[in-house]
């Protein structure tokens, strides 16, 4: 078991939500403090850093024009990450692929911060969320199309070492492809996908790559997990999964007491909440299939956006998307969740947002790191083979995220709308 | 008028097709086509309408190759001859007049006349102004009062409409945006190719139009060698839906033998 | 008068010279042994940090598929920089402008260094030297034109502040640009243009930009500064140009005593000699214009490729594109270049390359820096106008660079063939 | 022949006119157009021929917005219209094939029959290798003994010829890049309207072509509806030049009233 420090490097001193339509895409920049933002990048690069020295991985990300994830160039953090820390492993999560247009610019940054770190990095790949698309000036339709020709483009380049080769295909073309450097790792670095539907996951797995997933509770998280354990298995790779193929990001607050965790916990919803984001930056035409976008003409609602409204730290830890009380808590809390998914090797953990100050933060990385993660790592080890349903509690757990596979129009939205990270689940 | 299938050019494509007379095509707009708006029945009056389902709208198939309105106008031109017509006139409205626009300069003999209602497809204005306001970056209400005259009357009832029609909707949307993300509702070669458009041409605006300004609108038929502008009053972008005996006139006076 | 430290970080273990046609673009990337490679980024980073600590700026580059320069996304080590540095102004010269597709996310990436350094970013933008075509895949003809459409949009990006604003151009289109962060420096960092061309450093010069040049010897920087300086006065600019609008870019090497220099200086050649390129790459269709290749056809050969094949350190300094010797001597071969094409207020120091070693390295830096540089900063102070040649050398010195003004037909191709670095210097 | 230049589309075009008889449109390769070439003597006694050269070849302007093939094939509409044709009969070599293919899918009707020699244009193949080899890519040697069957008989001699004639094969060689570059030597969309082209057609091949290979020409030949492939022997990617003798009698025996 591998556990993730994960921050969104978000600017939370913005003026009341009721001032502005859109915490992305559109919020004015002269509401951004380059003085303090510099300030909380000091910070925020100090707590991946204390988190290191507690033992955890740093893991980072990329947003666009937002308040809520100041980092527009993943691999500039990245990079500095490579130099400032000496031996965690460095996960982007991830390179949003249908938005940049340069694939093989993506495989020579990531190379090149793989030889910076001496290969410490892990190579997230997603397909970019909603909101992303009008920042991106990205065509919001046959996003996955281009996502995955992007991907094969970067592993070609990666793996390819005899001389130029070429790729003329459906939304990328590039003759003489031959980077330098080339990476560290041999072939190349782990490759991390985020999805949040079964077609992804499957697709995921065929490739063996590692599939993480963001806040889907448990029924969906299992319903995810399987879809991955089945597209590996069909794609021939052997029975056994190993366990660090698959990962999850919760929201994770430690505490000495129940009261102070949940007060940091309550902190930490800022995720959750301050996502206030216009209809047409969370829906762009054909970022989501069809029956979905019936679906919401008829007034669905993402379950997170339901569970926003009301949010509180005891329904996010029954929706199984936060773990926060003490260390006991914690652990049963983790265990409760892994046992049900079918278990996974990464906790990938939402420890800093918005209003959370820097020591609450580094209580919460520290209590997490010494009193809940050396339990983890001998309880679950990473020998583990996943999806082993010994004991799947009786009774399924209250769940926020409806499980798809209930209904046949949710799944096959849920399918299309694969790779999507965080974002989608914040705010769709 | 008759819906039918025809598999053309790579597509399955849905075509309306009623009427007797003159041989008219009828683009239509990012909306899609409903024959039941009541300037459909004044046309099929007049005229045989023949009205193809773009592409990715309706109930029409969308290849995977498909992604920009020019392999639209190639795909009519195949539709024109499977017809066996040697003329046609052509009516565009909005994305559908860019398609129209598009034939008008690959085989201006094909077109008799030609008429643009509210329609896209050239870039005229200054780089840091867009020359079409954002229809993806505004909320819906937004949108429908740059689309209408009298938004109220046009807001859609999900609750009015079957999954099917709703269906439609959301990919007719979907359609639209891949044809015109980038570059955004136009083709930026197109105002070189405009003068080989030589048929008699009228460009037709909704007065309250927010989405094709009068401005544009001059400043696209000074592209074409021989146009008219006529406008349309309480009408926005889709005069024809809007005030269909008015617009019907205005088709009636220029389509004319 | 500032002076920076520039290396490369050259990957210089290669096979022999006969045994590959080109340094660049084709040369497998099998021979890059990625730990040695992170060993000499480690140490190029060390260099780095020594001249900061002896008073140096920083300054880095970009260049892709070649062992040259093993830094294909400079934005990336510019991060790193920013954060392992604490006080050295960090320049990048440059981002190769119509190579990169996503002009917002160039803006996005130096505006985010720019917070990440607390204002110490300046931000170089370069047309791409014609070995970048093909890694790239971009189109060699109308590369200027990309260039400055791309400029404009960076610095629309980096100075609108009140919400998303629209680019609908002739290469690049963007709706709704807003970037987060924005810069710290307002209204935006400093930006640095190369140009080898008078019509590219009257451009240059009409913006206020600063230019630098690249080992263009005597009489052509004088003529590029001399367009620069009338550019900047017919732009209505002032009559006065600041000095530290100009800056140059030499191999420079001090040492106690002449000889250990000249060992030194030697060595630093390698930037000169080691670039065998492929003549398909060194000059691919459209990127110099047709009087220039016309000339080339007949026969006409870079002057620095003349040199490279019998270069020694005495022809490169009587050359004016070497600084090398003791202190009193390098402090005498800059004043007379000074002299001579009317002053620069920064002075761009090559002091790494090929197989001079770490120690080698650092030496030269402290030499100069201890036993030079004071001299300059007092002798040549910020405050000066450049152009005022009250002094200038009775004769011309001997120049490899022919002045282009001489002969019409070479004027036009430098003037098109304009905001070229190192590269094409090194190669064309 | 004789060379004008005709103002037309926004270009000042060059064009070589000669010979009477049915008319033919020539369009040439990347290396421009020379009516010193033996076969064009062959082809102006049987034919009124018509050659342009391209937008930035030979002494073509070139204007901004110009920037691929897709612009030239509209512009040689215009050409058509203005010479006051119906139809012409039209061979098109390597690129000049490509412009060639782009013009029978817009108006096939004004094609009467076509000719395509060594044309590129379309990708058919994997997307991890090239249709056509990189000729940017490779040294100017390895390129001629692509284009050549005997490339020590075409080797460029820049002594012998004229900065003009340095200047216009230097140009020509730029505006091939600026057409051909991305994607690389074809349009993605070609395959898909070749359909379109339903006139009687030819593709010529130089036996010893190292650009455009045999398997990509039957490929090219079976998304046209009506082609033949012919090829000829000792002949590189330019048989017009190396073997002018069977290529005229290969256009002759084919562009027959």
């Amino acid at each position: 078991m591998r556990a993730w420090h994960f921050t969104e490097t978000a600017y939370p001193y913005l003026p009341p939500e009721d001032e502005y339509p859109s915490i992305r895409v559109t919020l004015p920049n002269k509401h951004y403090d380059p003085v303090k933002g510099a300030a909380l990048y000091d910070r925020y690069i100090d707590e991946w850093l204390i988190a290191e020295d507690e033992g955890l991985e740093i893991m980072l990300n990329e947003h666009h024009q937002t308040a809520t994830c100041v980092d527009p160039a993943g691999p500039l953090m990245l990079a500095a990450m490579a130099r400032q820390s000496t031996k965690a492993r460095l996960l982007i999560l991830g390179n949003p692929l249908a938005n940049r247009r340069q694939p093989v610019r993506v495989a020579e940054e990531m190379a090149m911060i793989d030889v910076l770190s001496k290969g410490r990095l892990e190579a997230g790949m997603v397909r970019g969320v909603p909101y992303e698309l009008s920042p991106a000036n990205s065509n919001p339709v046959r996003m996955n199309e281009r996502f995955w020709e992007a991907m094969d483009m970067i592993v070609t380049a990666w793996t390819s070492h005899d001389g130029p080769v070429s790729h003329e295909g459906r939304f990328f073309h590039h003759r003489n492809i031959n980077i330098w450097p080339r990476c560290y790792q041999d072939p190349h670095p782990p490759i991390w996908v985020s999805t949040t539907s079964t077609g992804g996951a499957k697709q995921v797995g065929g490739r063996g790559y590692t599939q993480a997933t963001f806040l889907t509770g448990f029924k969906e998280t299992r319903r995810i997990y399987e879809s991955y354990r089945q597209g590996w298995r069909e794609a021939g790779l052997g029975n056994d999964v190993p366990i660090d193929r698959l990962a999850y990001a919760a929201i994770v607050y430690v505490g000495d007491t129940e009261a102070e965790a949940y007060a940091g916990a309550e902190k930490l919803l800022w995720y959750v909440t301050a996502n206030k984001v216009a209809p047409q930056f969370v829906n762009p035409p054909g970022y989501v299939p069809v029956p979905a976008n019936v679906q919401i003409l008829r007034g669905a609602e993402h379950p997170l956006s339901q569970f926003a409204r009301g949010a509180s730290v005891e329904a996010a830890i029954e929706a199984g998307f936060m773990m926060a009380g003490t260390p006991d808590q914690v652990y049963e809390q983790f265990k409760r969740h892994y046992d049900y998914v079918g278990g996974y090797g990464h906790l990938l953990i939402m420890g800093q947002a918005g209003f959370l100050e820097h020591d609450e933060t580094v209580r919460g990385i520290r209590n997490f790191a010494r009193e809940v993660y050396p339990r983890l790592q001998e309880e679950f080890p990473d020998t583990t083979v996943s999806g082993n349903f010994g004991d799947v509690p009786p009774e399924p757990p209250r769940d926020f995220i409806p499980a798809p596979g209930e209904d046949h129009v949710a799944q096959e939205a849920g399918d299309a709308a694969n790779m999507t990270p965080l974002g989608a689940a914040r705010g769709a | 008028m008759q819906a039918k299938t025809i598999a053309i050019g790579g597509v399955d494509l849905e075509v309306f097709e009623g009427g007797t007379g003159r041989p008219l095509l009828f683009l239509h707009s990012g909306q899609g086509f409903d024959p039941a708006h009541p300037f459909v029945a004044g046309l099929t009056a007049g005229y045989r309408v023949v009205a193809p389902s773009h592409p990715g709208f309706g109930k029409s198939s969308l290849p995977d190759w498909i992604d920009n309105v020019d392999d639209i106008a190639y795909l009519y031109l195949d539709l024109i001859d499977q017809l066996g017509l040697d003329t046609v006139d052509v009516i565009g409205c909005s994305i559908g007049g860019w398609i129209a626009a598009e034939i008008a300069t690959k085989s201006p003999e094909r077109i008799a006349r030609l008429t643009l209602v509210g329609p896209v497809g050239v870039k005229t204005g200054p780089a840091n102004k867009l020359d079409v306001p954002d229809i993806f970056a505004k909320p819906l209400e937004e949108v429908n009062a740059l689309l209408f005259h009298d938004p109220d009357k046009f807001r859609m009832d999900p609750s009015a409409l079957t999954d099917e029609q709703l269906s439609i909707a959301v990919r007719n949307r979907e359609s639209l945006a891949l044809l015109s993300w980038e570059p955004y509702m136009h083709n930026p070669k197109l105002k070189h190719r405009l003068h080989r458009a030589t048929m008699p041409s009228q460009l037709i605006r909704g007065e309250s139009d927010g989405v094709v300004s009068q401005a544009y609108l001059e400043r696209y038929a000074a592209l074409l060698p021989d146009a008219r502008i006529v406008t349309i009053p309480e009408a926005g972008h889709a005069p024809q839906v809007e005030q269909p005996d008015r617009f019907n006139d205005a088709i009636r006076s220029f389509h004319t033998v």
